[in-house]
């Protein structure tokens, strides 16, 4: 089957279908294998490269964004401490880090000579300077609504404003800077470090442009974000590019080279980021020669794409979709029912016939490329006749359910919702349940799903950086009406592994954590599926990431093609 | 010879015929009347004579070769709004709209706003000064209209643009055929509303039809079809739609203009007060045809038509007794037979006698002419 | 007054209607007839004899389930894999495998539904507002028109109000669904039929037969019912048969939107559309035939209804 | 007559006001709210409440309706929840895109409409009339997004003659007046802008134009045969005037008055069709703007969408009426 110029290797096992049953898994990001065609100079210059968003950035300034729209434009003009490859943390900023025993000190040791656009040298002060800045956010930009990630990650800050609702207790202690060296210390360790220092919102920014909006107050949570983060020239970083222009009623941002990048500089002069929201829209914008690349293809439009000679890259999968049982709706209090319904689910049929390439079966509540996978949880393989014996035991032949899903969205670990309930609701008649459609829009399917009012329903997620938790402590860290089941081994396992400094041992919590959840069974995990992102035929692409973190310094158009 | 030579004009609306060999003459300065009930062919008659008539296949046919050799059959498929070639000229001319006019004869004609069957067959003759409008071509026709011949009609409220100030209905016409512009049109236009009797007429000018009382409508229309001093003027009922005393004044209005200017009139209408008023001349028309025609003493005097006989019993006169009874035609104009086969009143007529069904009868005697078999016995 | 009196003057009135009436019915049959002349009213009505056969004897015509994805097996959407028309199969598999031929058929039923559906509410409720604004506005008297007028500028606003902003948040509170699209479609038509039997309704107030039922006192209540009403709902029944069209691209387009009706065992045209709009470069077949469908359905409606619109058109009636 | 306008205009300022009120309610009525938009999946349910109630969503209708009110008097309509910008910049930057969409459909629809519902007319029952009257009915028959995705596939797919989308080639600079681009370009004589505005906006436009073109074909024809049957004209006829000035003078400018009806209303209906069109065509107006708003709960984007609206309608209804007045005196007297 044609992957383009792509060939996962590992296993991507999808269409094989030995992805649940592999002794031996080892994950990693597919390799490339398309060479360095020769650039084609005169076009890097002259011509802007532009590339079809899905949707509009938020924010310029990224600690007040929690979106990946957001996040494509800010990693192109600033850089974290800690970058990511695949789904491993490399040295971003920082050569080199290290920790202390219980992890509540983290110390960077900063790369020389790295220069913000407005000429300033980075070094351990202009870090502190950031996290201070963060750590004491006043009023709105405490909100969720904007600083997300922040009180997702360091709990609190150093005052918190009840309007704004961040109760937790601030793990952030402070940081210390010497030279070209930055130590933050925590109060507690929790194991979303040291990933964490790699999300776009903790982007490190010129101490002296941050001068300029020291004073700048959000009074409310719905105050519209300051001007500074929706116009050029304010901020500035360390990125490989610098923001010319963002034009809102054209919905474009224009990004030009930065000619002194510390590493090797962009090949393309002008980087355009424009929103296409409809996914038809952009794959015939691509085809017809009006972007040069965009990102979350439709699943259908991916072979024609690559029938015609356009690349589309496989990203290593980085998300999740499962199928809850929510518990609490009587019939799912039984074990042998979810089993039921687990093993009706022919999984390898989403895979193969809707999932982008790459897309595999998940065996477990978190993706294979982190941490703490492991090969010998029960995978429920899908076998009808077992399905059907399986409710005849638990006197469930006649079983009635409502299933809902989301309609007014499209997810990286989703890519149809309503194709894939199709198939899934199908699977569950054939083993004789009767299944009640109930179509959400995506506003209220949330709460619907947390109040824990749909017996069964879809969801899913897309890790923010290495670590499990980041999965499994969403879900399971606590009972809760979404889940609704209550298993105190699985909650104790779990805590346990989030707070393990030491990581060998941390992985074989994780492990078992994973193998107790299986066992419980609160939901099915059904598939980890790329998101497609496709480029032109005369377009070196960027090194494609599962976190859909690409660096488009790499981008460059090719003389041949 | 006369201004206007009428001869043997028939005209056709698909199978039905209209008017059906009608043959009379209008001299300069002489009030011609066409008299009938509703329905017996005077207004086709007038309209065939200012080629308002909608075309229809046999001169259509004509047209189209003469145009761009359109074959006659498309041509037939067309309907009458001008929609064949004409209309491809983008012709005005052929107007559709005669509903009031004809859409009442008794064949139950449609020559209605969007009827979609075939036009107007005319065939005869029309002499005005020895030239045939009926075989004008369009634009020649269209330069006479409103220049030597001019048409008073019935309705003058829906006869002039409701959203159209009088002056401008009337300054278009005098720059069309006089060449008049601007303020010289203006001046002139104000000249004829004075003649037609509108007091204040340059305020009268700027002023729209609904601003202006049924009277003052019609003295519009009159003043339009006047303007470039026609020498044959056509009134179709232009006194029906208004007032007893102002129909007086209408008439009066006319009057003077031909005498004055020496215009022709021929006065179309079915009200016998108006032709005593005014007429020099009567034809009466019954189904398509003059049954009678004389000088409007002698009609008065000695009708001979039995046609004439009941039109004229069946006014209210002064002179005799109250008590005597009005003495009304029986059944309607719906009743007929084709002439050929005999006299097409016979069935309404008191005197009818077999001699009346056998054959067509002739237009016989002059000056005083009619079309009856019997009218020795009857006098 | 006596119910005797009443009763006579409803004779009289009646004796004054009827002349209209009788022509009203030979109106009728003369539209008809002429109706039977038009090539334009024939396509309409086979069409749509056509259409309503289909719906209705739908699911015992469609050869297999059409929810059942028998050939699931057979489709690879995302590998651009969608088996074309085949002797089982002779409009091919949509992408999850299901039998496209069973799916339209048994999905012009679903259209039909939603088309009806929904026009019936804009008929009823906006046929019900303008009856009590016409009703208002002749016999209320001073409050009356007061009531009139107020009704009449509501239904102006109203048709401010895009209808798509007023679809979404009907789905947004019924959630996607078959009823959310015909509420949805149907509420957008109210204003319309509500001026249009007002309109009609206050000719017929003034026509020769009620001023006379008014002379003679006969209670205003009844003249309304009685006689205003079902003289005036010609045009009000033609525009319905013009909605219905309507109704079904309406409906189209909000599937479109992701407001169609979820159920994959009841298709409905306007849903399979929009789903396949997804796949207009790998599979434009299945755009195709519920598009086609839907335009000639709708066709079919206007047809009818224009065809129905001119022999019922006064002015065209004058001429014969 | 102008009396009567203005009254009739305020009685619906009046209503679109109570309208604003029943809307807001309604969407405060409508389960789920925008924070589970604007926080990603895993956000806690304390998260939510806490961003529901720092929104003020926890309050009472009234009290928000009140705040609404408030601050629109103020003239500050709030920002936008999604985009968390003011909404006023918002529409500044979205409304002009989808009011160029809407006048050069508008064009086209009136341009061709016209002269071909004319045409249809004077040549009744010939081929132009049975094209311009079926093709009309078929116009209205297909559904605008399917219209659209067919126009750009040919014609930017497969021919390639214009584009796929946007408003303005990647990275052309251009100059802000109006915001209506094309128009932009002709006044800072930037014509390579304005021509490849108009590029763009073609294939929208044509798709947007369907409905309003057949509808305004089919209203010209009847109401020019209408019209063609007045005594008037043959009045005029009966003057010998040259044809343009019967066609002119007397058959078109009666014949307006139903069209401009017509060509009112269809100004208000555009808005749905721009919807879909402009998502077709990443044509970045007001419709995906409002589509989104509804689809994440933007309350504050909602309303003052919903005020512009009322706006525009009354508006627009203001200039029907006037040129009512001036193409129909018995109008202008009347009231």
């Amino acid at each position: 089957m044609a992957l383009g110029l792509f060939t996962a290797c590992g296993s991507d096992g999808g269409s094989e279908g030995d992805a649940s049953s592999a002794e031996d898994f080892d994950f990693s990001c597919p390799e490339r294998t398309d060479g360095d065609p020769a650039p084609d100079e005169a076009a890097n210059e002259s011509q802007p490269f532009v590339f079809g968003a899905p949707g509009d950035p938020s924010s310029i300034d990224p600690v007040l964004a929690s979106d990946g729209e957001t996040f494509r434009v800010t990693r192109q003009l600033y850089e974290t401490l800690i970058d990511t490859e695949c789904t491993d943390n490399v040295p971003g900023l920082a050569e080199s880090w290290d920790q202390n025993d219980e992890g509540t000190e983290w110390t960077f040791h900063l790369r020389e000579g790295v220069n913000f656009h407005d000429g300033t040298a980075l070094d351990g002060a202009a870090v502190c300077a950031n996290f201070d800045r963060w750590a004491n956010f006043k009023g709105g930009f405490q909100s969720p609504n904007f600083s997300y990630y922040y009180s997702a990650v360091f709990g609190g800050f150093a005052e918190n404003d009840p309007e704004m609702g961040v109760e937790y207790e601030p793990i952030y202690a402070g940081c210390e800077a010497d030279g070209l060296t930055a130590t933050i210390s925590l109060t507690k360790y929790t194991s979303s470090f040291p990933g964490a220092f790699s999300l776009s919102s903790f982007s490190i920014i010129s101490p002296a442009s941050l001068e300029a909006i020291a004073d700048v107050e959000l009074p409310s949570a719905d105050s519209p974000l300051p001007e500074y983060s929706q116009t050029a020239g304010t901020l500035a970083g360390t990125g490989p590019y610098t923001l010319t222009e963002w034009d809102h009623s054209e919905q474009q941002v224009t990004l030009t080279r930065n000619d002194d990048y510390w590493g090797e500089t962009a090949k393309v002069k002008t980087l355009i980021f424009r929103t296409i929201s409809d996914e038809t829209a952009r794959r015939q914008a691509l085809t017809a020669g009006d972007i040069h690349g965009y990102d979350l293809a439709a699943p259908a439009d991916v072979q024609p794409l690559l029938d015609d000679g356009y690349q589309v890259p496989i990203r290593g999968v980085f998300n999740l979709l499962y199928l809850a049982y929510t518990q609490g709706h009587e019939p799912l209090e039984d074990h042998a029912v979810r089993e039921a319904l687990s093993y009706a689910v022919d999984r390898q049929r989403l895979v193969d016939s809707v999932l982008p390439p790459g897309g595999l079966i998940a065996t477990q509540f978190q993706p294979p490329s982190l941490e703490g996978w492991s090969e010998d949880v029960v995978t429920y393989e899908y076998d009808p006749e077992k399905a059907q014996e399986l409710l005849a035991e638990a006197g469930q032949e006649d079983l009635t359910l409502e299933f809902c899903y989301p309609t007014d969205v499209t997810r990286p670990y989703m890519p149809a919702p309503k194709d894939i309930f199709d198939i899934v609701a199908e699977n569950l008649k054939e083993v004789g349940v009767t299944v009640e459609a109930r179509p959400i829009t995506w506003v209220e399917y949330i709460p619907a799903t947390r109040s824990g009012e749909c017996p069964l329903y879809f969801l899913g997620w897309t890790g923010d950086f290495a670590d499990p938790y980041n999965f499994l402590g969403t879900w399971f860290a606590a009972p809760s009406t979404e889940w609704g089941f209550d298993n105190q081994e699985v909650f104790d396992a779990i805590a346990e592994a989030n707070t393990e400094p030491d990581q060998d041992t941390r992985v074989d919590l994780w492990k078992t954590a994973n193998e107790l959840i299986m066992e419980e069974l609160p939901g099915l995990p059904l598939t980890s599926s790329p998101p497609s992102i496709a480029f032109a035929p005369n377009v070196y692409p960027p090194d494609v990431s599962p976190l859909t973190q690409e660096n488009f310094a790499q981008v460059y158009f090719t003389a041949d093609a | 010879m006369a201004l206007l030579e009428v001869e043997d004009l028939r005209v056709a609306f698909g199978a039905a015929t209209a008017v059906d060999g009608v043959s009379f003459a209008v001299d300069e300065g002489k009030v011609v009347g066409l008299v009938g009930e509703s329905g017996c062919g005077k207004s086709v008659t007038s309209l065939a004579i200012m080629g308002l008539l909608p075309k229809g296949k046999g001169r259509k046919a004509r047209a189209a070769k003469s145009r761009n050799g359109k074959v006659p059959a498309q041509a037939e498929a067309t309907g009458p709004e001008g929609t064949g070639p004409e209309g491809a000229a983008g012709d005005g001319a052929v107007p559709p709209g005669h509903g009031g006019a004809v859409a009442a004869t008794p064949q139950g004609i449609a020559v209605g706003r969007r009827s979609n069957r075939g036009g107007a067959d005319v065939s005869g003759r029309a002499a005005f000064d020895g030239v045939d409008l009926l075989t004008l071509p369009p634009a020649a026709m269209r330069r006479r209209r409103g220049a030597d011949l001019a048409m008073v009609f019935q309705d003058p409220l829906s006869s002039l643009n409701p959203v159209v100030p009088v002056g401008r209905q009337i300054t278009e016409v005098l720059e069309r055929h006089r060449g008049l512009k601007g303020d010289k049109a203006v001046k002139e236009a104000a000249n004829l509303l004075d003649r037609v009797g509108i007091p204040d007429p340059l305020r009268r000018l700027k002023e729209y039809p609904h601003q202006l009382s049924g009277g003052m409508r019609q003295r519009v229309l009159i003043a339009i079809a006047v303007a470039c001093a026609p020498r044959l003027l056509i009134a179709d009922e232009p006194t029906t739609a208004l007032d007893v005393t102002i129909q007086a004044q209408i008439l009066e209005l006319l009057k003077d203009l031909v005498d004055s200017e020496g215009t022709a009139l021929l006065m179309i209408t079915h009200d016998l007060g108006v032709v005593a008023g005014i007429c020099d001349e009567v034809n009466v028309l019954y189904s398509g045809r003059v049954v009678e025609s004389a000088p409007v003493r002698d009609l008065f005097a000695r009708p001979t038509h039995p046609y004439t006989v009941g039109l004229l019993g069946s006014i209210p006169r002064l002179d005799l007794g109250t008590h005597e009874p009005l003495t009304p035609i029986r059944g309607s104009i719906a009743d007929v037979i084709r002439w050929k086969d005999g006299c097409a009143f016979a069935p309404r007529c008191d005197r009818v006698a077999p001699a009346c069904v056998e054959g067509e009868p002739a237009l016989v005697g002059a000056p005083h002419a009619h079309r009856c078999v019997m009218a020795e016995e009857i006098a | 007054m006596t119910t005797a009196k009443i009763e006579k003057l409803e004779r009289l009135i009646e004796a004054t209607a009827t002349a209209r009436d009788a022509k009203t019915g030979s109106l009728w049959r003369q539209s008809i007839r002429r109706m039977r002349r038009s090539p334009m009213a024939i396509c309409g009505a086979v069409i749509v004899a056509l259409f309503v056969i289909v719906a209705v004897l739908g699911p015992w015509i469609a050869p297999y389930e059409a929810s059942a994805q028998t050939w699931g097996k057979e489709v690879f959407l995302n590998r651009n894999i969608f088996p074309g028309p085949r002797p089982e199969n002779w409009f091919g598999l949509d992408h999850l495998g299901r039998d496209m031929f069973s799916r339209m058929i048994v999905g012009a039923r679903q259209t039909l539904l939603v088309g009806v559906v929904a026009t019936l509410i804009g008929f009823l409720a906006g046929a019900f507002i303008g009856g009590i604004a016409a009703a208002a506005g002749t016999f209320g008297g001073r409050w009356g028109e007061r009531l009139e007028a107020v009704i009449m500028r509501s239904v102006d606003v109203a048709l401010a109000i895009p209808m798509l902003l007023l679809a979404l948040s009907v789905a947004a509170l019924l959630g996607p669904s078959l009823s959310t699209v015909m509420i949805a479609v149907g509420v957008a038509q109210i204003p319309i039929f509500a001026r249009l039997l007002r309109g009609s309704m206050l000719a017929q107030a003034h026509s020769d037969y009620v001023l006379a039922a008014i002379a003679l006192g006969v209670p205003k209540a009844r003249i309304v019912v009685s006689h205003i009403l079902p003289n005036s709902l010609g045009p009000v029944i033609v525009q319905a048969t013009l909605v219905l069209a309507t109704a079904i691209i309406e409906a189209a387009a909000l599937s479109y939107l992701g407001l169609g009706n979820p159920d994959p065992g009841n298709p409905e045209w306007g849903t399979m559309l929009a789903d396949a709009q997804r796949f207009l470069s790998g599979a434009p077949q299945l755009a195709i035939y519920p598009a086609v469908a839907i335009i000639v359905t709708a066709l079919g409606f206007t047809l009818l209804g224009e065809a129905m619109r001119e022999s019922l058109d006064p002015r065209l009636r004058r001429q014969e | 007559m102008l009396r009567y306008t203005v009254k009739r205009l305020l009685q619906l300022a009046v209503a679109l006001l109570g309208l604003s009120l029943l809307l807001f309610a309604w969407f405060k009525a409508l389960p789920g709210g925008p924070e589970n938009r604007l926080l990603p999946e895993n956000a806690t349910d304390q998260q939510r409440e806490a961003l529901r109630a720092a929104l003020g969503l926890d309050e009472p209708v009234w009290v928000q309706y009140g705040e609404f009110l408030g601050r629109i008097v103020r003239l500050d309509f709030g920002s936008s929840l999604s985009s968390g910008r003011p909404i006023a910049t918002e529409l500044a930057d979205r409304l002009p895109a989808t009011i160029e969409l809407s006048l050069a459909a508008m064009v086209i629809a009136v341009g061709i409409g016209i002269p071909l519902g004319y045409l249809a007319a004077r040549r009744r029952g010939t081929w132009i009339d049975f094209g311009s009257v079926s093709g009309s009915l078929v116009g209205v028959c297909i559904p605008v997004f399917f219209l659209a995705a067919m126009l750009k596939v040919v014609f930017a797919q497969e021919l390639g003659w214009l584009p796929t989308a946007f408003r303005l080639s990647a990275g052309a600079s251009y100059t802000e007046v109006t915001g209506l681009r094309v128009l932009d370009g002709i006044i800072t004589g930037e014509f390579d802008i304005a021509a490849d505005a108009f590029l763009h906006l073609v294939l929208p436009a044509m798709a947007l134009s369907s409905i309003p073109l057949a509808v305004i074909v089919r209203i010209t024809r009847a109401s020019v045969l209408d019209v063609v049957g007045e005594d008037y004209v043959r009045t005029a006829d009966a003057k010998g005037l040259k044809p343009g000035t019967i066609r002119g003078r007397h058959v078109m400018r009666n014949a307006m008055l139903p069209i401009v009806t017509v060509i009112g209303l269809l100004l208000g209906s555009l808005f749905s069709g721009a919807v879909l069109t402009e998502s077709v065509f990443a044509f970045g107006g007001i419709g995906s703007f409002v589509y989104q708003a509804t689809t994440e709960r933007d309350y504050p984007a909602l309303m003052g969408f919903i005020l512009i609206i009322a706006v525009s309608y009354v508006v627009l209804n203001l200039i029907v009426d006037l040129s009512y007045g001036f193409l129909d005196p018995r109008v202008r007297v009347r009231k």
